[in-house]
């Protein structure tokens, strides 16, 4: 398991690449999503977002929730990368992989994990567009998608 | 010394993230904390109370308000959790 | 929508950073799936799988099951790369990477599509191991799995 | 001239992936070239009867074996797809 806090770029090809590196003849099934800042929102042109966090605290539940999903998914492997700060419109915001014996255990367990991150991870984000600062809270979509998943 | 902090929406209702201050020993629960803190700033108590604020004591979620705060080094409210 | 027979192995990272640097501004979510061929299955050792296909045909075939998806899932793009002949183990087979405006439609599409893969693709494999050749079908699962998306 | 392919276990069954034939112009459907094929090698006429055989005339798939085969190009016989 991986999880780290980037309060930097980072590049999730290069972090795919390092993945499937360090893959077992076992492995048959690479699952991944990755987050990006749009330029655009309901409410307009989108220049950043601001992620706050809660340093210890934050890495601590994710890995918490991280390792949840591993045993629950039978994972060979789960890895996260979360941006903190400012990330730049087109910029990657959270890079999620999973890797399994096979397919369906990795599609669930990519989708479940972001579902818990929307919901669960301890991130505050704003959005900075041309009329200022907005507080960007989960939306009951995210939610009811985040009951679907037994605790 | 107790560290108390805001995050998301309750860090712009305090005007403020992060205060230290000596908890008056009266204080047993997260609820009184919260009454305490919103006697102090009525706008912030009104915050303290919306649906959807988690807290947590010394990096650990309450799983009510009736949690224990007494002898707290940093307690945590916190507005919706959102990342991702 | 890309849709590319690789008779030779590929580089699923750089087929995604290719993907990355091209996306636009409205793009918030990247699916992807990467299926890798195991050193082992059911029946032991595997040394390699030889995919065969029925050129212009499959090509098509996928192309077309490819633009039913994006449609339905409303996608800024679709992108699949698959292998054709011998594959050895540890190798990449697959890569299907969904670009949209929000998570939900690109976690759809890349199932979708893998699901369609497993049972619609003029694809045909075999397995080679210590034992010699072994045909590979799919499975009642993958045939239940097809059967829930519409058409 | 009709080119008949076969893959996947069809290609075992039949012993070769491809053959070219002039087929009989008595034949109209596609179950009527299968059958004839099974005449030739009738245990190739078992495998092309299977459950879960798929058949494309010229690179278009036959939603039924009453589909048309007279004048075909090429028919291709396959035996359960699987891609991935």
């Amino acid at each position: 398991m991986t999880v780290l806090l980037c309060p930097a770029p980072f590049s999730p090809e290069r972090e795919m690449a390092l993945l499937a590196q360090g893959k077992t003849g076992d492995c048959g099934a690479l699952a991944s999503f990755v987050g990006y800042c749009r330029a655009t929102s309901a409410s307009g042109a989108v220049e950043a977002l601001v992620l706050d966090h809660y340093p210890g605290f934050t890495e601590k539940e994710i890995e918490r929730i991280a390792a949840h999903v591993i045993e629950r998914h039978q994972l060979i492997d789960l890895h996260v990368l979360h941006r903190v700060g400012a990330v730049a419109a087109g910029e990657a915001i959270v890079l999620v992989a999973a890797l399994s014996a096979h397919r369906a255990p990795s599609f669930a367990a990519v989708a479940e994990m972001m579902d818990y991150l929307k919901t669960d991870a301890p991130f505050w984000k704003r959005e900075l567009g041309p009329s200022g600062a907005r507080w960007i809270e989960p939306t009951a979509d995210d939610y009811a998608r985040r009951q679907e998943h037994a605790r | 010394m107790t560290k108390i902090l805001f995050f998301g929406r309750l860090r712009d209702a305090a005007g403020l993230a992060e205060l230290s201050c000596c908890l008056p020993q009266s204080l047993r629960t997260v609820a009184e904390v919260r009454q305490w803190l919103g006697a102090r700033d009525p706008n912030l108590g009104q915050a303290l109370a919306a649906p959807g604020v988690r807290v947590a004591v010394d990096q650990t979620f309450c799983a009510s308000e009736q949690a224990c705060a007494a002898g707290a080094q940093e307690i945590a409210f916190m507005s919706p959790l959102s990342g991702g």
